[in-house]
């Protein structure tokens, strides 16, 4: 609670700073703030949590550990945002807020016991959200994101609230318990009002995570948003849904998950065949990441549909792993943006030469997008592999299997761009604050990699 | 002392590497990769050759999904240990007249790659082993595809998605018998222990062989090797075929028949005759190349498939003379490759229809060119017959047509191999050969050692067969007694 | 005197099912088939008030008051959306003279 | 205390509408009918103070207006929740009151932002 | 319901109606001779004795005009905005309490269209409907004065209802309850709220100013700078019916304002009088206190319109908002304080 109360009082402060013209103290108050937050958040490990607020809020290992990597992810991309707002415009201050309202939406959404809290969370996340996509108030791309999104988000948040409603008409309680008490003691009912409220969480839920077929807003948006918040989204926010996800499915709907789970099967395999395929065309990074975050998606919803007793840690694994490789690749693309003035691959082309750290960094990312073992990346598909071959999914594995080998192409098209072919550029220059965070990003890709039990056993 | 100080020493070595300069950088690796086959020799002088896992080394990784850190030398180990260990300081030598650029960059990864390699030889444990096998293939990739010739990024990456996707499938397979177990972790033991029916068997099989025939690589799988081989730079492809190619057939020996032999009864007469239309198939494109380095890399394709049938026959004979035949054409193929990349280096040329009479003006060198061409043709009292003469026992022992047919590769290997030979360094000299010179300094050493490895092992296999037999048989053992203890 | 509660227990809960789920159907379509961004944000809202419509019937038929809290809450945050939403179809009027949404095909669907 | 009121009790206020729209719908009818009808063009342009009628009256107003209507429908939306604790101010006691401080102090806070930020100074 | 009950309630309905267009009409005759009175003149006084018909002719005038509706208009919404905004002024007196139950023959009725337990929002709903009336008209017209006057009129309406609830939930806190019926009660003898209640009120007495668009605050029809405001198309009866719309409301608001703060029909000495005249002439005694209270309101309405001049649009929103809403939060605060601590 500590955690989500510093992450909400912080943004108002930064907004006070920021009527007040202290722009230079608004990075650091935030990033001291945060890291209040996030010890916070781990004073709270393991102190075998009840339900508080009657109910509504359950602060246990599982939302303290998704709270802590929403929290690092986030340090990690505003570090990247150092000196990337003022260019937009010169409200900077109301960045930062609205990405830290952003996350405390998260927070809560990690964190709730009661189907009001999701909404509420999801909702704080997706409004911050909305305005983030916009912030580059002249480009119409942006503008065009922002409104897709919106109108997007607004629709799915439709179908979740008819999908919640419909579970309360059937069981009489918004509380997760209540609910899955009500499934246990009525394990015939052909009740149809709380299978079809199963159906329409799920829709709105996958649009909420850009699952296909409710994927296509996502390309857009993630292209036409700025990266930093492209960045932000594709990370913290997709991580923190599938949290969501899995923390209402598990508690509540686990023992009917025979009625649900060939819904997701089908979700899940539509969803990596179409990331994946897409991406493979795609000129533009920006746009492949976009895509690869959908069938990355795909990946992360094995664990819901080989819901198991581990897949929460896979979930986590999973999101760390994708998070922080994302973040490295949307640091350099901001990076070589700046330089090329261009999203495509080309922009990559030779960059190894002038910047052999920056296109190290970005390899690793790569590596570990693609799954390749001593990544995190790796461990996160094996976890998920695992998981479903525990089920006895082998269709959707192999499945999934081919889906890894077709993203190797779009994946290595970035290192065959950077290391292969060459280009005449100048050497980009990478400020400090970016060193860091490739440099922590990359040791921690490499540390999860080999040692995976750092972060595997936590929930 | 445990494995596990070979296995960390070559990363160690790979990170020292970067913090050299350019220049000294082949000098700190030939160190490190000299030091390496030091403590190899110091583990094999410890060794004691019968069927036990020695140096080994058994802690918890990942503990909640029962995977262990568990390395160790047996027989069958500790021949590929010094297969790499050898050809690795070897290799290095053999670049000694190259100039890469990013020098340093180049040999930290083929030292990354060798602790990779080293890490399938030695592991224990199912994920410890494909770590080990992808860690492998990442450095190579880059090698390749930095320092390759000029179709590189296309055939690398064909190259990377072929193994690539085999091995996924492999690791579905892995992560398959781990969850069979009853203990629920990755103990390459416990999974011998496994009574699975014939069923799953079949695809446990299949994937392992999926991910095993595209590395070696048998006949419909291996459409990405020759353009590799062709395409990376001298001392990838070394890497490549006198090393990384032996990681499937290891596999083989290892992790497929001893997993699934019941599946390995279904599938492998299809696999045994794969293998033979492969030693055909290769040896006929062979014949027709003009480019050596293409000709050595299908003469490659043709041995392995050899090996691959040896393996398949799955009897004493068989499995030994792929033990024996992957250290003889690890060194034949290594040498075969230096011959083509002195050339290639001189002339700038690797057309064996511009050459001739090369052995005029470069005599040693016309030595070593022959010894190791013997070598590889498998004439009695070089490495390549002791071998060969095996595997073609162990096919005999399945199969006499088979067998036949798989002899020709002995004949056939000797026509292209000799035709070779005789159209580079025989026949009247040309303007492109007169400038020939014959090797010196490292080449002569490098070539040397080669020479002297051939005809020894050529000479005196005892001790080599020594090391594996015990092991070998051990594992022949527990396949047949799986057989048994099969529910059909 | 009977209160507000029998009465609505008189009717069946079916139809109060079955008006909110028209409405949102008639949501949806809106969603999906018109073109001008006010229109389907509209529609949207109409989405929401046929949750608030069912939420609030449940709510009185279990004689329990987190349906209609529930409702606060979703009124709450349409309207936050409500406010960001119009802030962005006002920016892009701004921007393009037109709140069409097929103007809004520079990035593909 | 709490009045229960029964659908019966909204019915009379339906009565009153129906008088209401009764006396606005006859009213207008009336007044239609009995007033003259002498159109002309000129009469029934815009009133634009006797000049000629220069564009579309329904262009983009300031954006000002845009924002108080933004703000009103949030600010009102929070007021809503201070109705129930209102009526069930004493049974709620004293924690209900801190509570409802925090939620005003963050309505405040937001407040005098935006008051701070310039949004409703009109100039 | 009995058929005798439902006859009862229309004829309290209708009533009720026609106090209020009464009222409303003969305020406008009321506004001119106070307007006179102030300055100093003589006012109407041709139609009948003292021009005691005068309303009477201006609506007959108002009914014989021409209609107009221009050729850029939407002709639809031209006529549904004075409706919409007269619809809204009349039914907002449904629940008002204009006295204590009272007995008739036997029957006993409440005066009072209906006692629903969310009167004041009911109140709070018909009031923030007016300003559809005025914005659809103002749009409809498609003349830039309407449109500013209209959009000005929204924003002002919209800026001075949240004081206005704010102030009433302080009341709120007093009070208990949303029933107006309950309120009136609980103000018995001379409990009026206004004594609880005094900063509340002021709030209260600004934003109903505000909310009926009345002088210092009637910047939507201000005739030096928008000609007409949001009417400025508009003649014959829907002219009409907006300044008739204006009337009731100030009567309905003083009426809301008499009930939620100046005791209703409760008056020192009820009880005593009540005993004195019996159930019948007691609460038609309160029923003149009430409709006297109300008159007192109007007439204060108008004071201040010939007293006060007319704001400055930007006074107008700062009073609003940036002076009305943090005095109201305080109000709040410091009344909950009260309560709960002492």
């Amino acid at each position: 609670m500590t955690t989500l109360i510093i992450i909400s009082v912080l943004p108002i402060v930064l907004l006070y700073l920021g009527l007040y013209k202290a722009q230079k103290a608004l990075l650091p108050v935030t990033i001291v703030g945060m890291l209040i937050a996030l010890a916070a958040a781990v004073m709270q490990w393991n102190t075998n949590a009840q339900p508080i607020y009657n109910g509504m809020m359950l602060f246990d290992n599982f939302s303290v550990v998704f709270s802590v990597g929403s929290i690092v992810s986030t340090i990690l991309i505003l570090m990247l945002s150092k000196g990337y707002f003022e260019k937009i415009s010169s409200h900077i201050a109301e960045y930062y807020a609205i990405i830290l309202f952003s996350l405390a939406g998260i927070i809560v959404m990690v964190s709730f016991h009661n189907l009001t809290m999701l909404f509420v969370g999801i909702e704080i996340m997706s409004v911050s959200l909305y305005i983030l996509a916009g912030i580059r108030k002249n480009d119409f791309a942006s503008n065009e994101a922002a409104l897709k999104y919106f109108l997007m988000g607004a629709f799915s948040t439709g179908f979740l609230l008819f999908g919640i409603t419909l579970i309360y008409g059937s069981t009489g309680s918004f509380d997760l318990d209540v609910i899955r008490d009500w499934v246990v003691t009525h394990p015939k009912s052909h009740d149809a009002l709380f299978y079809t409220g199963i159906l329409l969480i799920i829709v709105g839920l996958c649009f909420k995570v850009g699952a296909a077929p409710f994927h296509f807003w996502t390309p857009d948006v993630y292209e036409g948003a700025p990266a930093l918040i492209t960045a932000f989204m594709s990370t913290v926010v997709k991580a923190a849904g599938f949290a969501a996800f899995y923390r209402l499915f598990s508690v509540s709907f686990s023992t009917v998950s025979s009625f649900w789970s060939p819904v997701i099967l089908v979700i899940t395999i539509a969803t990596l065949f179409i990331g994946n395929i897409t991406a493979l065309y795609q000129q533009s990074f920006k746009r492949m990441l976009a895509f690869s975050s959908i069938s990355h998606a795909g990946y992360l919803l094995f664990a819901i549909v080989a819901l198991g007793a581990a897949s929460a840690n896979s979930i986590f694994v999973y999101a760390t792993a994708y998070s922080i490789a994302s973040i490295i690749a949307f640091g350099a693309l901001v990076l070589v943006r700046q330089q090329t003035g261009t999203d495509n691959f080309e922009g990559f082309n030779g960059l190894a030469r002038k910047n052999p750290f920056l296109a190290f960094a970005l390899t690793i990312s790569m590596l570990s997008l693609a799954g390749i073992p001593l990544t995190a990346g790796f461990i996160g598909k094996f976890f998920m592999f695992s998981g479903a071959l525990l089920q006895y999914k082998y269709l959707m594995v192999i499945i999934a299997v081919i889906n890894a080998i077709i993203s190797i192409f779009y994946y290595f098209r970035v290192i065959i761009a950077m290391y292969f072919r060459s280009a005449e550029r100048t050497e980009v220059l990478v400020p400090a604050y970016y060193k860091f965070v490739f440099g922590f990003s990359v040791l921690v890709t490499i540390a999860i990699g080999i040692y995976p039990e750092l972060i595997s056993r936590l929930i | 002392m445990t494995v596990s100080i070979l296995l960390f020493l070559p990363i160690l070595a790979a990170l020292a590497v970067l913090l050299f300069k350019n220049e000294v950088a082949k000098h700190v690796a030939m160190f490190f990769a000299i030091a390496e086959l030091a403590l190899a020799l110091y583990f094999l002088n410890g060794f004691v050759a019968d069927a036990s896992l020695q140096y080994s080394i058994d802690v918890p990784w990942i503990k909640q999904f029962g995977i262990y850190f568990k390395a160790g030398i047996d027989g069958i180990s500790m021949v590929m240990v010094l297969l790499t260990t050898v050809l690795v300081p070897l290799i290095i030598l053999t670049t000694y007249e190259h100039q890469y650029k990013n020098a340093k960059a180049f040999y930290a990864l083929i030292l990354f790659m060798q602790a990779g390699l080293l890490t399938v030889f030695t592991a224990f444990d199912g994920f410890l082993f494909y770590v080990g096998w992808e860690a492998a293939l990442i450095p190579i990739y880059f090698i390749c595809a930095l320092w390759g010739g000029e179709n590189r990024i296309r055939v690398n990456i064909k190259f990377f998605i072929y193994t690539f996707a085999g091995s996924l499938f492999m690791l579905v397979a892995i992560i398959y018998l781990y969850l069979q177990t009853p203990t629920k972790d990755y103990d390459l033991e416990h999974f011998y222990a496994l009574s699975l029916d014939a069923k799953q068997q079949s695809w446990v099989f299949l994937a392992f062989f999926l991910a095993f025939a595209i590395k070696m690589p048998i006949f419909p799988f291996h459409t990405w090797q020759p353009d590799t081989y062709t395409e990376a730079p001298t001392a990838g492809t070394m890497m490549l075929s006198g090393i990384m190619l032996k990681m499937g057939i290891y596999g083989v020996i290892r992790w497929l028949i001893p997993n699934a032999p019941v599946g390995f009864l279904t599938w492998g007469n299809i696999a045994i005759i794969l293998s033979v239309i492969g030693i055909i198939y290769a040896s006929i494109i062979a014949f027709k190349q003009t480019d050596g380095k293409r000709l050595v890399a299908y003469s490659s394709i043709a041995h392995v498939g050899l090996i691959a049938a040896g393996i398949f026959a799955w009897n004493i004979y068989g499995v030994q003379g792929a033990m024996i035949q992957m250290v003889s054409h690890g060194i034949n193929v290594v040498g075969m490759f230096f011959i083509w990349d002195i050339i290639s280096r001189r002339l700038n040329t690797r057309d064996i229809d511009k050459l001739g009479g090369i052995a005029k003006v470069a005599p040693n060198f016309a030595i070593a060119f022959l010894i190791i061409v013997l070598g590889t043709v498998a004439l009695p009292l070089t490495n390549g017959f002791v071998g060969e003469f095996l595997l073609l026992r162990g096919v005999f022992g399945w199969s006499i047509p088979t067998a036949a047919i798989a002899g020709t590769t002995i004949i056939l290997g000797a026509v292209y191999m000799l035709r070779m030979y005789k159209n580079v360094m025989q026949g009247e000299l040309n303007e492109l050969t007169a400038t020939f010179t014959d090797i010196k300094g490292s080449e002569k050493l490098a070539l040397g050692i080669i020479c002297a490895l051939i005809i020894v092992i050529g000479v005196y296999p005892q001790p080599l067969l020594h090391i594996s037999e015990a092991s070998v048989t051990n594992l022949l053992e527990t396949v047949s007694h799986k057989f048994i203890t099969t529910k059909f | 005197m009977n209160s507000i509660a029998n009465t609505i227990h008189a009717v069946p809960l079916n139809h109060y099912i079955l008006l909110s789920t028209i409405i949102f159907s008639i949501g949806v379509m809106g969603v999906l088939l018109r073109r001008n961004a006010i229109v389907i944000f509209m529609s949207v809202e109409l989405m929401l008030n046929s949750v608030n419509l069912l939420l609030t019937a449940f709510s009185v038929y279990r004689g329990d008051a987190a349906g209609q809290v529930f409702v606060f809450f979703i009124m709450a945050l349409a309207a936050a959306e409500v406010a960001v939403g119009l802030a962005i179809i006002v920016m892009i009027y701004r921007n393009t003279n037109s709140i069409d949404i097929n103007v809004l095909n520079r990035l593909k669907w | 205390m709490e009045l229960q009121s029964s659908p019966g009790d909204f019915l009379p206020i339906i009565f009153q509408m129906l008088v209401a729209l009764g006396f606005v719908v006859t009213t207008m009818f009336v007044t239609h009918k009995i007033g003259p009808k002498r159109v002309t063009k000129d009469k029934l342009t815009p009133f634009e103070s006797g000049i000629e009628v220069v564009g579309n009256a329904r262009s983009a107003v300031s954006i000002k207006y845009f924002l108080v209507a933004i703000l009103f429908v949030l600010f009102d939306v929070e007021v809503i929740f201070m109705y129930p604790w209102a009526v069930n101010f004493r049974d709620l006691g004293k924690d209900g009151l801190i509570e409802m401080f925090i939620f005003m102090a963050t309505l405040l806070a937001g407040f005098i932002y935006i008051i701070k930020k310039g949004a409703l100074d009109w100039d | 319901m009995e058929i005798a009950d439902i006859l009862i309630k229309f004829g309290l309905i209708i009533v009720i109606f026609l106090i209020s267009l009464v009222v409303a009409m003969y305020s406008t005759y009321a506004e001119r001779k106070v307007a006179a009175f102030f300055q100093d003149r003589v006012g109407p006084n041709r139609a009948g004795p003292w021009g005691i018909l005068q309303p009477l002719a201006d609506g007959g005038k108002m009914f014989l005009k021409e209609e107009i509706i221009p050729t850029n208009a939407t002709p639809f919404l031209f006529i549904v905005g004075p409706s919409l905004a007269i619809l809204t002024a009349c039914i907002g007196s449904a629940v008002i309490p204009w006295g204590q139950n009272i007995v008739i023959a036997g029957k006993t009725i409440p005066l009072q269209v209906t006692d629903i337990n969310v009167g004041i929002l009911y109140i709070f709903g018909v009031v923030s409907l007016g300003v559809y009336g005025v914005m659809i008209g103002g749009w409809a017209s498609n003349n830039k004065y309407s449109l500013l006057g209209a959009i000005r009129a929204a924003s002002q309406n919209i800026s001075y209802e949240i004081s206005m609830g704010l102030s009433i939930i302080a009341l709120l806190l007093v009070t208990h309850t949303l029933s107006l019926g309950e309120i009136a009660q609980q103000q018995h003898g001379w409990h009026w709220n206004v004594i609880y209640q005094p900063v509340g009120f002021i709030l209260f007495l600004i934003c109903a100013f505000a909310e009926t668009n009345r002088t210092p605050f009637d910047l939507p029809e201000c005739e030096t700078e928008l000609v007409g405001g949001y009417h400025t198309e508009y003649s014959s009866m829907k002219l009409g019916f907006y300044l008739f719309a204006e009337y009731i409301n100030m009567f309905i608001s003083s009426a809301v304002m008499v009930t939620l703060y100046w005791g209703s029909y409760n008056y020192p000495g009820m009880d005593y009088m009540n005993g004195l005249l019996g159930p019948t002439w007691g609460p038609l005694l309160g029923f003149a206190v009430m409709f006297f209270k109300v008159l007192l309101f109007i007439f204060f309405f108008m004071w201040v319109r010939w007293t006060i001049p007319r704001f400055r649009y930007d006074q107008l929103m700062d009073l609003g908002w940036k002076v009305l809403i943090p005095l109201a939060i305080a109000n709040i605060v410091i009344t909950a304080c009260v309560i709960t601590f002492l």
